[in-house]
């Protein structure tokens, strides 16, 4: 089989799995306790609106007719609508992604690069003090809970190192009491008094860079998203960790790595192109499924350091029992979710020659 | 079942190296505080008004704070001592610390030990069904287990919680009922709908495993002979199947506990769990004053973590000593 | 022909595991002629492959090299080292475990290289096979260039960290020249790999075993070696294949005149290949000399049941003669002083349970034996009782246990 | 009426202040300068403060403005859509938009509105555009089912336009509360602009600045929703010039986090400070606390219809058992003020005769015994996040509640709907009957403090005839003090009947750039009219 049939058989098994995924939060409102009325009309609504929202819902219509609207809406990428917040939820989602994006990509981005290297240099070193501190760091990173994690970082950096920290897009720390001036104590020259500006999005960020060559806004937006991103990423960095290591052990007590060496490959050249590599294909199976505790880790980050993307409206929509905004983002999650395992299978699919004979 | 093989296999990597033994210790730990929360504790965790005179929390032994307090409007700096009987220090309502920090440990034992044995209740019979019968029933489940897996544990979660609300169950404490601790809570809350939706988020790992194990064990010979001895399908499941799957199931649910202890503290800090004697709930608590007290949410976070590392460990060793070839990906939360 | 290419004295490789310390390579002395076929045989567990990987350095933790000299004769190599490190310089001769690893690396592949007797595991299974012998080709290139230089290895940006990890993930090519592909192309088709252009951009799992070997073959040829170290080549592949790997080691080492080590547990195929014979056990040398001394003159009695009654060299069987008693353990403190071989030789006498020295062999210059049957006859009023070893206990265990002693890289599959 | 959505926060939208201290008059050649809007964090120079920020706590769901009835929504929209009337609480309903007004007959008052008054997209105001925005809030029917039509103006049946400056409200309730309701939340919005918007049926959404179009001294120039709204002094106002040129609204719901935006110079003014942060803002330069005694009270209702709440002296015991000083004390770190009856201080009606409940156990433990209930076990519903330290407030009570040996008590922490939904369930919900909430008497009369939670058949919370027939006299009675006398009464009596359990007066407690003149008002309304550089 090919490739391309292979990633069309996933493809099609990812469709399969979103219809479940919808029906799933379809069988949830209807198995609800309370009247689906007004749980898609939210918190402290009328009983007028809520009598509005059977009407204009359907809610009043046999179930398997309300379930064939619910599929159909959601085909055209109808999320349904927020009757608390008067909006599309599809707007509201989307208005919510990018500062998603960001923090997840950050994270995984630094849990890369950290933690490859470190694997590999663990995992080639074994017993000694690397391996050790490296897999000491691993067993406490993937045991810390992130939301404690984020406050301690807060904690440390913040309130014990007087680092100022930008409020927004961050929780909850006061810095103040800090008296030290402010640009020094960061001591990076770019960073900017903090701006009046909520957030600046990586977008706004590398526009400014490119076409008014100013670093400021990127410095603000680096500023803002470190510590978040860190404490997204460290979970995932020690997992890698973990993975790569013991990944690399495995590898290099194959028979192919003397046989490399033998060649007179250069060390470096043996471990990240060849024994990595191969270290590489169970690592992306594993990460591919654990994209799902990054994004129910993005749900606590954000919420810890108030940063306004998906997982941070989920909860308030869950404080606020706004049902169709918390259906709409939760489905839009598991269907991100999915997406993304077929890319990784693709790109396990380019990485093992052996998967297009399977 | 459990061969000799294994038997020494779980010795010699204890033996050999120090982590399983730390994670052991650990575990110990926490099951101690757990199980004997009520005779450790040195107030009762529920009891607020622990204050130090200034009407401020008291900070762990051997520390001391600046604080302002306001006293009919105007503000004041004060400066708060510890106080012998609060090892640990107070939190925001005076509760002190280092009980509840046990009865922290007892919540998470608790709903760790019991979300995982429903997830396993579900899960396993489900799994061994699938894979001994094959067919549809087969691929039935693996679709549904792909729909469940693709909701994020969390996510899906805080969607069930949203759905059924939270309700804290109160569950009674034998040793105080006993009347070996006077003074101490005759009930624990127990975040139920937690429990019960962790179960559901996590039933799929087992019934994958258990899939897996059913698929290979009914082509083993002496299940075949069971079937030509006209064994039912029943008693071979449960004679056959079921004790020869139980190895990985079992590595499993070590890790799912620490799954679940995650998730649980998760919830609570988000404020889904329904109770407040949690140690999630009591590090949401400590956000607030972290600048001043940290160590509300200092001392419960660490509960956490060892907790977690004690689990992740045993489940280290047990992984190593009996199924080198369990997915990492079952771990996390 | 009669010039030494590798002297090899005292070599001793140690693998301190868990169970104890387990002596692989025991004091071995060797010298290579250059050009010659040398054959190491000997049973399971014997070291002859981990004296192989010794010669290149390539034992892996917990395993070492403890002691002992590996003399390499290289004029050019010499004289660029012998400055820097005139302890380790004699004449021609390089002892290369006195230089530093840098040293002994940049000489693997374009120096020595080696051929392994799995093919199929041998290969990175991620990787073309072409791209393999390529990469062989470039390191050797790159070191033609600038011998004495191992980061010559690794100059260029396309070594560099990013590249690497890019190169992990994706299926690159640039650290290939295109001149080297084209050489591994060219050393397919020597290797008689029908269609080489397009084998080359197939992957190891696409290929038959015996073709692979012949891959790996040629990628140990890409760097023209001196030495080609040969471990068990045709242990993996069918009777046919055999013949075919085998010959096309022969011609080739016709054509280029270079030195094979060739390892292996199959005395017909020693028979056929080797110039000269070296046979192995419990880490030891216990006889070497020319083909005809050791097959036909033996004086060892485990050379004597190796071969068992065959007489003469146009008739060997084939596969080695089962001894009767057990492999004997390797781990030190379980090893006696004497004779290794003593619990299990027909003519164990008193004098052997202390260690025999080498003693020259009937047969022509170079017969050597580490045995006192080599300097007198059997005395039968010395034998040692049956009941002697048993008696002793700890000294001989059962295979088993002596298999699970071992390390991995000693045993093989009979 | 029912409460619950109104309790939610602040809820008022009075015009404030009457003129005299709006002397802005400096902002004029404070031009706008978009290049430099990143130096709000130089508070040095009062002068440059023409742009400030000001975090919220909670950010508006939905624009149109009248689909909303709590705080924040007025907080930012009263800038945008001002009310037609300046109201004071306490002190009653004067000009703005409205000049000058008369009732009419019975159940209707004609308005005379200014003509000089225009919507930001250049339309000017007419009376039809009030009539029919009064119309679309008070008519379910039209537009969205409004809180505001529902709660705000629940008495107000419609209004019509007699020319372009005169409209006539129409109301079937008493005149007073009518001038409140209408004094109070009658807002204007532009018919011909709402059309657009099928403002008929559907409520008013959109996602970019054009979609809000008011005669308030503000009007938008950006918004990006559930984020922040940015707006900018409306040059063709016809009122005074505002303070500020240029304004951000945002919000955080950390209290910690508008502290820090505040002393970072991200934010000029923030709300809802926790007494926890409050003496970090103290500390830190050039930003301080301003904080008052609202009108708000925090208390918790005990449903008489279900047991052990129906006894009278069971509920004196739970009073008897709570130190609401020592909560205050340590909880609210000193801020509050312990309270004895229904509304607080200020309010008219309240009677100062009256002392709050001190601790006492033993009479709180006999008091159970009196009532039959020893050993019962009940449960305190409160929410988290909604009031000051509101959880940590409960969770104290109920453990002093539990420290009474016959009485087992916990609580339970649940999301502010549930509060909500419980108290405006009525006394037929039995499943949370003891609660925690609180409320804003906002006109500053104890009526409103009462008539909510005892008198409605359908809502209340506590039924007592006596109570209720207290109440319904108090509104018939016209003359002042004799009313005022009355409500004394009516709270005298609340409080021995101990419907609730007394807990206390809730300070507001604000953020503030100590280069802003500003005295918060009692009420938890933020108006930046009432503002001085």
């Amino acid at each position: 089989m090919s490739i391309a049939k292979f990633l069309l058989r996933r493809f099609l098994q990812g469709i399969f799995v979103i219809w479940g995924v919808i029906t799933i939060m379809f069988g949830l409102r209807a198995v609800s306790p309370g009247d689906p009325a007004s749980l898609m009309a939210g918190e402290g609504a009328t009983a007028e609106i809520i009598e509005q929202v059977r009407v204009q819902e359907g809610l009043d219509q046999p179930l398997y007719l309300q379930y064939i609207e619910y599929l159909q809406g959601m085909m055209v990428g109808d999320f349904g609508f927020s009757w608390q917040a008067r909006r599309e939820v599809s707007a509201i989602v989307i208005g919510r992604i990018p500062a998603t994006v960001e923090l997840a990509v950050a994270a995984t981005v630094v849990a890369i690069a950290i933690a490859i290297p470190l694997g590999v240099i663990s995992g080639t070193r074994r017993n000694q003090p690397a391996d050790y501190s490296a897999t000491m760091f691993s067993l406490l990173g993937i045991s810390t809970p992130n939301f404690w994690l984020g406050l301690m970082l807060i904690l440390v950096f913040a309130v014990w190192f007087g680092i100022p920290y930008p409020s927004v897009g961050t929780s909850s720390l006061p810095l103040s009491g800090v008296s030290v001036p402010y640009p020094s104590s960061v001591g990076l020259g770019m960073v900017d008094l903090p701006t009046g500006r909520r957030d600046v999005s990586f977008g706004v960020a590398v526009s400014a860079l490119v076409f008014e060559q100013s670093l400021s806004e990127m410095g603000t937006w680096l500023r803002h998203i470190t510590l978040p991103a860190i404490t997204l990423g460290t979970y995932f960095t020690a997992l890698i960790t973990r993975l790569t290591r013991s990944g690399m052990i495995d590898e290099l007590g194959k028979p192919y790595v003397t046989s490399v060496e033998a060649k007179g490959l250069p060390s470096v050249l043996i471990r990240y192109k060849h024994v990595l590599r191969n270290t590489l294909i169970p690592i992306i199976t594993v990460l591919g499924l654990q994209i799902g505790t990054l994004m129910g880790g993005a749900v606590i980050t954000e919420t810890v350091f108030n940063w306004p993307g998906l997982g941070l409206r989920l909860i308030d929509a869950l404080h606020d029992r706004d049902w169709p905004v918390m259906q709409g983002i939760v489905i839009f999650i598991a269907i991100a979710f999915i997406i993304i395992n077929i890319i990784v299978d693709a790109l396990y699919a380019s990485l093992d020659p052996q998967v297009s004979d399977e | 079942m459990i061969s000799d093989r294994v038997k020494s296999n779980l010795k010699d990597t204890f033996v050999d190296s120090l982590l399983p033994k730390v994670g052991l210790v650990l575990l110990i730990a926490i099951l101690v505080m757990a199980l004997f929360a009520p005779l450790l504790a040195t107030h009762d965790p529920t009891r607020t008004g622990h204050f130090h005179e200034t009407g401020a929390p008291y900070p762990p032994m051997g520390y001391s704070y600046e604080t302002q307090v306001a006293q009919d409007g105007e503000f004041g700096e004060v400066s708060v001592e510890s106080n012998s009987t609060h090892v640990l220090g107070t939190n925001n309502i005076g509760q002190d610390v280092y009980s509840r920090f046990l009865y922290g440990a007892r919540v998470s034992v608790i709903v760790g030990l019991s979300s995982t044995l429903l997830a396993m209740l579900i899960g396993v019979p489900i799994g061994l069904v699938a894979g001994y019968y094959g067919g549809r029933v087969d691929d039935g489940l693996m679709r549904v287990a792909d729909t469940m897996l693709a909701f994020p544990a969390l996510v899906l979660a805080l969607a069930l919680i949203g759905v059924f609300g939270e309700s804290p169950v109160h569950v009674p404490d034998p040793i105080v009922m006993a009347g070996f601790a006077d003074g101490m809570p005759e009930t624990i809350p127990i975040p139920g709908t937690v429990t019960i939706v962790g179960a559901l988020v996590i039933w799929v790992w087992f019934a994958r495993v258990a899939r897996g194990e059913a698929l290979s064990l009914r082509n083993e010979e002496y299940v075949k002979a069971a079937q030509s001895f006209g064994t039912g399908n029943a008693q071979i499941l449960r004679q056959h199947i079921l004790p020869n799957s139980l190895t990985p199931i079992i590595v499993l649910a070590t890790i799912q506990v620490a799954v679940i202890i995650l998730l649980e503290a998760s919830l609570a800090y988000l404020g889904f769990s329904g109770t407040t004697l949690s140690w999630g709930y009591e590090i949401e608590r400590g956000q607030d004053v972290l600048r001043t007290r940290p160590w509300v949410s200092i001392v419960p976070g660490i509960g956490i973590m060892l907790a977690v590392i004690s689990v992740n460990l045993l489940g280290d060793w047990l992984r190593d000593a009996l199924d080198p070839n369990i997915d990492q990906s079952k771990r996390g939360a | 022909m009669t010039e030494d290419i590798l002297r090899i004295n005292d070599l001793s490789t140690r693998f301190f595991t868990k169970e104890g310390q387990v002596n692989a390579v025991e004091r071995v002395d060797l010298n290579i002629k250059r050009g010659e076929v040398f054959g190491i045989v000997g049973e399971s567990g014997s070291g002859k492959s981990v004296t192989a990987l010794s010669l290149v350095d390539l034992v892996e933790s917990p395993g070492e090299v403890t002691n002992g000299s590996v003399e390499y004769r290289n004029e050019e190599l010499a004289e660029a080292l012998r400055d820097e490190y005139p302890d380790a310089v004699d004449g021609s001769f390089v002892d290369l475990r006195a230089v530093p690893e840098t040293v002994r690396r940049s000489l693997r592949g374009a120096s020595f290289s080696m051929i392994f007797q799995d093919p199929e595991s041998s290969f990175n299974p991620t990787l073309t096979v072409g791209e393999q012998i390529a990469e062989a080709a470039e390191v050797q290139r790159r070191a033609r260039a600038n011998p004495r230089s191992t980061r010559a290895k690794t100059r260029g940006v396309e070594y560099s960290f990013s590249s690497y990890l890019a190169s992990a993930v994706l299926p690159s090519r640039k650290f290939v020249t295109n001149s080297s592909r084209e050489r591994a192309v060219e050393l397919l088709e020597m290797v008689g790999i029908p269609d080489p252009v397009k084998r080359a951009d197939e992957y190891p799992h696409q290929y038959s075993g015996g073709m692979l070997q012949r891959a790996m073959i040629a990628q140990a040829l890409a760097g023209e070696p001196d030495v080609l170290i040969a471990d068990e080549p045709t242990t993996a592949l069918d009777v046919t294949i055999q013949a075919q790997v085998l010959d096309i080691l022969a011609d080739l080492q016709e054509e280029t005149g270079m030195t094979i080590i060739l390892i292996t547990h199959n005395l017909g195929v020693v028979a056929r290949m080797c110039d000269r014979v070296g046979v192995m056990y419990a880490g030891e040398i216990v006889e070497q000399g020319r083909l005809e001394d050791v097959f036909e003159n033996h004086v060892h009695p485990y050379t004597e049941g190796l071969l068992g009654s065959i007489p003469n060299l146009d008739d060997v069987g084939g596969r080695l003669q089962p001894i009767g008693g057990n492999v004997p353990s390797l781990i030190d403190v379980e090893m006696g002083d004497g004779c290794y071989f003593a619990d299990r030789c027909p003519r164990a006498m008193q004098e052997c349970l202390e260690k025999p020295p080498d003693f020259d062999g009937p047969g022509g210059e170079e017969h050597v034996a580490k045995c006192y049957l080599a300097d007198h006859p059997y005395d039968e009023t010395q034998a040692l009782s049956e009941e002697y070893f048993e008696s002793a206990g700890a000294r001989v265990t059962d295979r088993g246990d002596s298999a699970g002693a071992s390390p991995g890289e000693v045993s093989e599959d009979d | 009426m029912s409460g619950a959505t109104i309790a939610t926060a602040g809820v008022t939208s009075m015009a404030g202040c009457l003129g005299d201290d709006d002397d802005a008059d400096d902002t004029d050649d404070a031009a706008v300068d978009d290049t430099d809007d990143t130096d709000d964090a130089d508070v040095a120079d009062p002068d440059e403060l023409d742009e400030i920020t000001v975090t919220l706590s909670e950010f508006p769901d939905t624009i149109d403005p009248l689909d909303h009835i709590t705080g924040p929504y007025f907080d930012i929209y009263d800038h945008i859509y001002e009310p037609l009337f300046n109201f004071d609480p306490g002190e009653g309903v004067f000009p703005w938009i409205a000049e000058e007004w008369e009732e009419t007959g019975e159940g209707s008052t004609e308005v005379t509105l200014r003509d000089d008054v225009v919507f930001h997209n250049g339309d000017e105001m007419t009376a039809d555009d009030v009539a029919w925005t009064i119309n679309r809030a008070v008519d379910p029917e039209k537009g969205v089912a409004s809180d505001l039509g529902a709660f705000g103006l629940g008495s107000i049946t419609g209004a019509e336009a007699h020319d372009d400056t005169t409209v006539e409200f129409f109301y079937d309730g008493a005149p007073g509360l009518a001038e409140f309701e209408f004094g109070n939340y009658a807002r204007v919005i532009s018919v011909d602009w709402a059309m657009d918007y099928n403002a008929e049926e559907d409520a008013i959404s959109g996602d970019s600045p054009e979609d809000f179009n008011g005669t308030g001294p503000y009007q938008v120039v950006e918004f990006e929703p559930e984020v922040e709204i940015v707006v900018e002094a409306f040059d063709d106002y016809w009122g005074d010039e505002p303070p500020f040129q240029r304004v951000t609204f945002n919000a955080d719901g950390e209290s910690s986090g508008r502290a820090n935006a505040l002393e970072t110079g991200e934010a000029d003014l923030t709300m809802n400070i926790l007494p926890e942060d409050v003496a970090t803002i103290e500390d830190a330069d050039g930003v301080e606390i301003r904080n008052v005694s609202s009108f708000r009270t925090i208390f918790c209702p005990m449903k008489n219809s279900v047991e052990p709440y129906d006894s009278q002296e069971f509920r004196q015991a739970i009073n008897y058992a709570v130190d609401s000083q020592e909560i205050i004390d340590t909880v609210l770190s000193g801020f509050g003020e312990p309270t004895s009856q229904p509304v607080a201080p200020d309010i008219n009606g309240f009677n100062d005769g009256l002392e709050p409940y001190a601790q006492d156990y033993d009479m709180a433990e006999s008091l159970v015994e009196e009532s039959g209930y020893g050993g019962v076990e009940i449960e305190l519903t409160a929410p988290q996040g909604r009031y000051l330290n509101d959880a940590d407030v409960a969770q104290t009570a109920a453990d002093m509640i539990d420290q009474l040996p016959n009485v087992d008590c916990s609580a339970n922490i649940v999301d502010f709907g549930v509060v909500s939904d419980a108290n405006s369930a009525g006394l037929d919900d039995p499943d949370h009957p003891f609660y925690m909430i609180g409320w804003g008497t906002v006109t500053g009369d104890t009526d409103y403090g009462v008539q909510g939670f005892f008198v409605p058949e359908e809502t209340r919370s506590f039924a007592d005839e006596e109570l209720t027939d207290a109440i319904i006299e108090s509104q018939q009675i016209e003359d002042i003090d004799e009313r005022r006398q009355k409500l004394q009464e009516v709270n005298q009596m609340a409080h021995e009947k101990a419907p609730w359990l007394f807990l206390h007066v809730e300070e507001s407690i604000y953020g503030v750039n100590e280069n802003i003149t500003w005295d918060p008002r009692p009420d938890e309304t933020i108006y930046l009219w009432e503002m001085d550089v």
